[in-house]
């Protein structure tokens, strides 16, 4: 379904789903192609790009975001530049936090985007922390935080979630269900539906495909105008179909690079991941949206992706092409207090 | 004039000066002090500042990373923890987000929270209330440590915490010292974190004490000095940052070193400050560097069995003996 | 209501009830008469003597039961000397521990109470552990872990809770709703009911009033004998009415040593702690039904309660005249490995 | 004959072997392995064993705390943790339950778990993944550590931590090491805890490492060797029990001394060892104790910045040449 907006925002947020997918292609060659530009493993947002981007689209600038080890699609969604987050992907200079961070962690505090953690559930509190700050301080910012369905294992969610609560805390907990816990598939939970653990916490839960960008959004900003008017917290469970690649530790572009004519013919797409690119691809999925229902040409789908497709080789470009960091840095941003 | 108080008053002045003078200062948790006058105080200041005081469930992972969110957001919170062993359920937050924030953000992220705990051998604490964790803070980059000694130094100590600290600090008070009297300077007044203290000056040997350790060093020194040993008692007052200077001076005056802290002894804290002596300040060593901690044993909850491994006065004094004669 | 179990093993319950009331009566004593001889705060079990009593009656010897740090009760209830546990509480060489636990930790291994933690949901996992451990030896015991409603505060009772339900472990979560965090009253969760937590983790609930004998031990044996026919774990809430002289780190004696004859007759016990002697006490409304349909008398009942002040006050003369721990002896018991 | 294998697939055959030998020995957690021919070696254990190794919910406290219980009731659980960082979330449990319950219980409850976990800086693992807590549980009595260098050491260590230990263990892996190949004796063997090794004998200087230090303090002897210093390389193997004899030994011989250890440098267990040695060994020192240790700031993830925090073979070179000349 197709959110209730403006035509130039709809096309916004193919746009930056274009821009996740192209700039996560990026990373997938990065480390195919180049030995030792990414060192360990890595995760990408491919398949969730539209939980993000509709969920963001519902937000403004100073609402808080937090997000995990599957970071770089939330980060661009909320308005990140990708030649920034693939530079800090690679641990350089010119990254989001001068290379300090990685892949696991890209923080974008001018995105109000302060931390991210790769520590499963790490950033739970710490968005229960945001929300409570804005409460306190009476602004109308909204803390927003990403995790998966993994996190739901850690007894920080149930502890943030509690406090989030009797709190009344102005906190969406965002809990993305790719039905995998990272490389591993499945989730561990005894709960007959994860979402009836925020249930009895008596935290108000709603259950969205995480596929459908209207759907996403429409839920998102209806939760946001009503945290602004004073309510919260909530819990949404975005359920997605995850992409076959990703299955591991380091995804693999199981189909080769996304080609946009799939969203009208996959019959190209390789036999054995073909139905997730029929039924499951979130951008195909609005991108035919679009055309059925929102008077979008293929040929301007195709112009916009083509658009997006130079921008994200630009900003691989830049990043690769962007200085290490000085050696001698390392010692500094141990402390504010030393003023390095 | 300074005005005699107790550790706990001293604290709990300086939370009421503090609430008063920066609203983005917030309590969660206890309220750092558990009996005596100033409990009386600090209900005083529920009433008035209530609002920005939380009790929240038992929950450490949860509210010390509210903490940590807060304070990134720009809210300068106060966690009162209570025993120090009940911090282990927030170190996920502590240490894996909270101290290294502004490092992984690459110098954009501040975090300044501020983590009241008691630690130590508290009488009758047993192997599960008498913890003494501060080495663990102290080898975490990112984390300020500060182990006040004195009612003085715990007020001007947690006024910097909480009104010109940029990062995360450990705030580490002792049960035997809340009820320790002492003269407090009138008015608002910070210390500075990394500025150690000369608590008394000696010249035959250094006794280089923290927290709970330093009316220990000083009663250690008072018997030494009857036997005509002069000893000189430093307190670093914070190990993060260190002011290894004046550690180092001291040293290089008397040749010999005794190093103490209420913390189990292996990469104890006294390890730590006498290794960085036993690099930095190796030429002026006359004599072994001695540590008196706690040995490496669960802490017992049996009174003769909690004294026996107790690092008290007497104990430093036989150490500094040892080392003089 | 009365359980349905021989005579002499409803005065055994009555007994063992009455033993943890005296015992604990004389703990409290210690505090308030010899300055010293209890150090730091500690807490005791008046009050709740029904739920612990009635659900060890339930269990055999070799059943594992953990406790927290309101003990006392728990371990004379699983057949403890109450010498020894006097003795432990003010640190003798006699002590169940030998003197190193103290009143936060008493531990009986040769009763299966293998550990204790004052560490609030401390035992829940270990309760786990020694669950799991019976399940991969195929003994046939049962693991019960007793824990009050603010443990359920924290995450590591949500994490044990998923995990015991995922490995179907021989457990029962024993939730001992005292409406109190130790000194302070209410507990904070965000629940409507607290058994609404483990139902979300499908895991079987059943909530029941601790200060009724009867239905704590019918419960119980149910479920022991369901966990020993292989299924498992299950919740189970025990409601009981606080004491009033509990509500404190140093519980005192409101209405002085308990008198058995204010069971018939409350009249003598203060006006502002009457009501709780008079219909919340659970040795009392035990000794009613045990006379009402039990066909006890009244004589019988305070011939048993003299019986046990009787052994109640040698086992705190034994304690108290034991001798303390030879100073050296604190360096031993860090390793097994060392022998000593 | 000795089989040269990699450390990872060293540490594979012991836990075959112990699982064939004693069937209390559970593993609970990951695969302690995560590449090369071991994992394949690995999943051949899981066909066999798989009745005795569980896959938990990602809830550490959670199943930590579940091996802690099982070893109480008769079971040799392993745990394998993964990252050191990941074993913070399960601290209340190692610390306060796990490492206590013997000591509390007048030594009649045993907890015989052994917690395996990745530490150190592996390469990209930046502030989160890059962990050494091994001073931290190295200061808490009760537990053992033990921190192998070698595929010989990991397999011996492994089988005594499983099979003989009374107490739990904390068995620290270093990523980078595991690939490392070496020969492996034949058979079942053990290694006792409380046994240090002189991996390399020497006259001028004495470098004890640890882990990952020992390969790099080795490399470190070779270049020395060039220089005509001799450099004597000692492993503690196990930190706790401490083989305090064989160092002090080697000291005595040497009377100079640098200590490594890939932790951070305040409380590390470089200062800890170095501390020791400052008062047992004073005597006999010529020089200065040096550390090679990470600085104290968290560990970053681009490779210039990572690489120059990292204690290597050149900077254990360079403090052992800054103490000889
Ligand atoms: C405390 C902790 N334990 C374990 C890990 C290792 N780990 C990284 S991602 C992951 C799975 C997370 O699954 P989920 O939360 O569903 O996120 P997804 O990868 O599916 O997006 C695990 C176990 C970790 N990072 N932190
Ligand atoms: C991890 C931890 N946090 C805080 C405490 C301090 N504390 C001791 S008892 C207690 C309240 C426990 O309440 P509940 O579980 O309901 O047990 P009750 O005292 O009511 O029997 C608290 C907060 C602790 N012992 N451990
Ligand atoms: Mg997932
Ligand atoms: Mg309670």
């Amino acid at each position: 379904m197709l959110p209730e907006i403006p035509r130039e925002k709809q096309l916004g947020i193919l746009q930056r789903m274009l821009m996740i997918r192209r700039a996560e292609e990026h990373v997938i060659r990065f480390n195919e192609d180049y030995e030792g530009l990414i060192r360990g493993h890595f995760h990408v947002y491919i398949g969730q790009e539209a939980t993000g981007v509709a969920v963001c689209e519902a937000l403004q600038k100073d609402d808080f975001v937090f997000s995990t080890h599957r970071n770089h699609g939330h980060v661009i969604a909320k308005g990140g530049d990708p030649g920034k987050v693939l530079a800090e992907i690679i641990g350089r200079e010119t990254g989001y936090c001068r290379g300090r961070a990685g892949t696991f962690h890209v923080a974008a505090p001018d995105l109000k985007i302060i931390h991210t953690s790769a520590i499963v559930g790490g950033c739970l509190a710490l968005a229960a922390g945001t929300a409570f700050a804005s409460q306190v301080q009476e602004t109308r910012a909204v803390s927003v935080v990403f995790f998966g369905d993994g996190a739901m294992e850690e007894g920080v969610f149930y502890e943030s979630l509690n406090i989030a609560k009797l709190w009344q805390l102005p906190l969406i907990f965002l809990m993305e269900n790719n039905y995998r816990r990272a490389g591993h598939s499945g989730s561990s939970h005894s709960a007959k539906e994860l979402s009836n653990v925020p249930r009895a916490l008596n935290v108000e839960t709603t259950v969205v495909d995480g596929g459908d960008v209207g759907a996403m959004y429409k839920t998102t900003s209806e939760l946001v105008q009503r945290i602004r008017a004073g309510e919260g917290p909530f819990f949404v469970e975005a359920q997605t179909h995850p992409w076959p690649g990703n299955d591991t530790t380091h995804p693999k572009l199981v189909a080769g690079k996304t080609d946009i004519k799939w969203a009208w013919d996959p019959s190209p797409v390789p036999e054995n991941v073909r139905s997730w690119y029929a039924e499951g691809d979130p951008v195909f999925i609005f991108a035919r949206e679009l055309v059925k229902s929102g008077g979008v040409s293929r040929e301007e789908i195709e112009r916009i992706d083509a658009e997006v497709r130079k921008q994200a080789d630009e900003a691989a470009r830049f990043a690769v092409e962007s200085p290490l960091p000085e050696p001698k840095a390392a010692l500094n941003f141990a402390y504010a207090g030393r003023g390095n | 004039m300074p005005q005699e108080m107790s550790f706990g008053e001293a604290l709990v002045s300086a939370l009421g000066e503090v609430l008063e003078q920066d609203r983005r200062v917030v309590l969660i948790g206890g309220g750092l002090v558990s009996s005596g006058p100033a409990q009386a105080q600090f209900a005083r200041l529920r009433q008035k500042f209530g609002s920005r005081m939380k009790s929240p469930p038992i929950a450490e992972i949860g509210f010390c990373g509210i903490a940590a969110g807060a304070a990134m957001a720009g809210l300068r919170p106060l966690v009162d923890i209570g025993t120090a062993t009940f911090s282990y359920e927030a170190i996920p937050q502590i240490v894996n987000e909270a101290a290294i924030a502004y490092s992984n953000s690459g110098g954009q992220t501040n975090v300044p929270v501020t983590y009241f705990m008691r630690y130590g051998i508290r009488g009758g604490g047993g192997v599960q209330h008498s913890g003494s964790p501060q080495p663990w803070y102290w080898n975490t980059p990112g984390l300020q440590v500060t182990m006040p000694s004195s009612p003085a130094d715990a007020k001007g100590l947690l006024r910097t915490a909480l009104l010109k600290s940029q990062d995360p600090t450990i705030f580490f008070a002792h049960e035997r010292l809340m009820n320790l009297r002492g003269p407090v300077p009138d008015g608002e007044y910070e210390i500075p974190f990394g500025k150690a203290e000369v608590k008394r000056e000696g010249r035959d040997v250094t006794i280089i004490a923290t927290g709970v350790q330093v009316p220990r060093a000083l009663a250690a020194a008072d018997a030494l000095a009857k036997d005509g040993i002069s000893a000189e008692v430093v307190d670093p007052r914070t190990l993060e940052p260190l002011d290894k200077a004046t550690l180092i001076a001291s040293v290089k005056k008397t040749g010999r070193l005794v190093v103490t802290d209420e913390s189990h002894d292996n990469c104890s804290v006294a390890s730590g400050l006498a290794a960085i002596m036993a690099e930095e300040a190796f030429a002026s060593l006359r004599a072994p560097i001695k540590r008196v901690t706690i040995p490496h044993v669960p802490v017992p909850f049996a009174v003769p069995l909690e004294d026996y491994v107790t690092p008290t006065a007497e104990r430093i004094g036989e150490a500094a003996r040892a080392l003089v004669r």
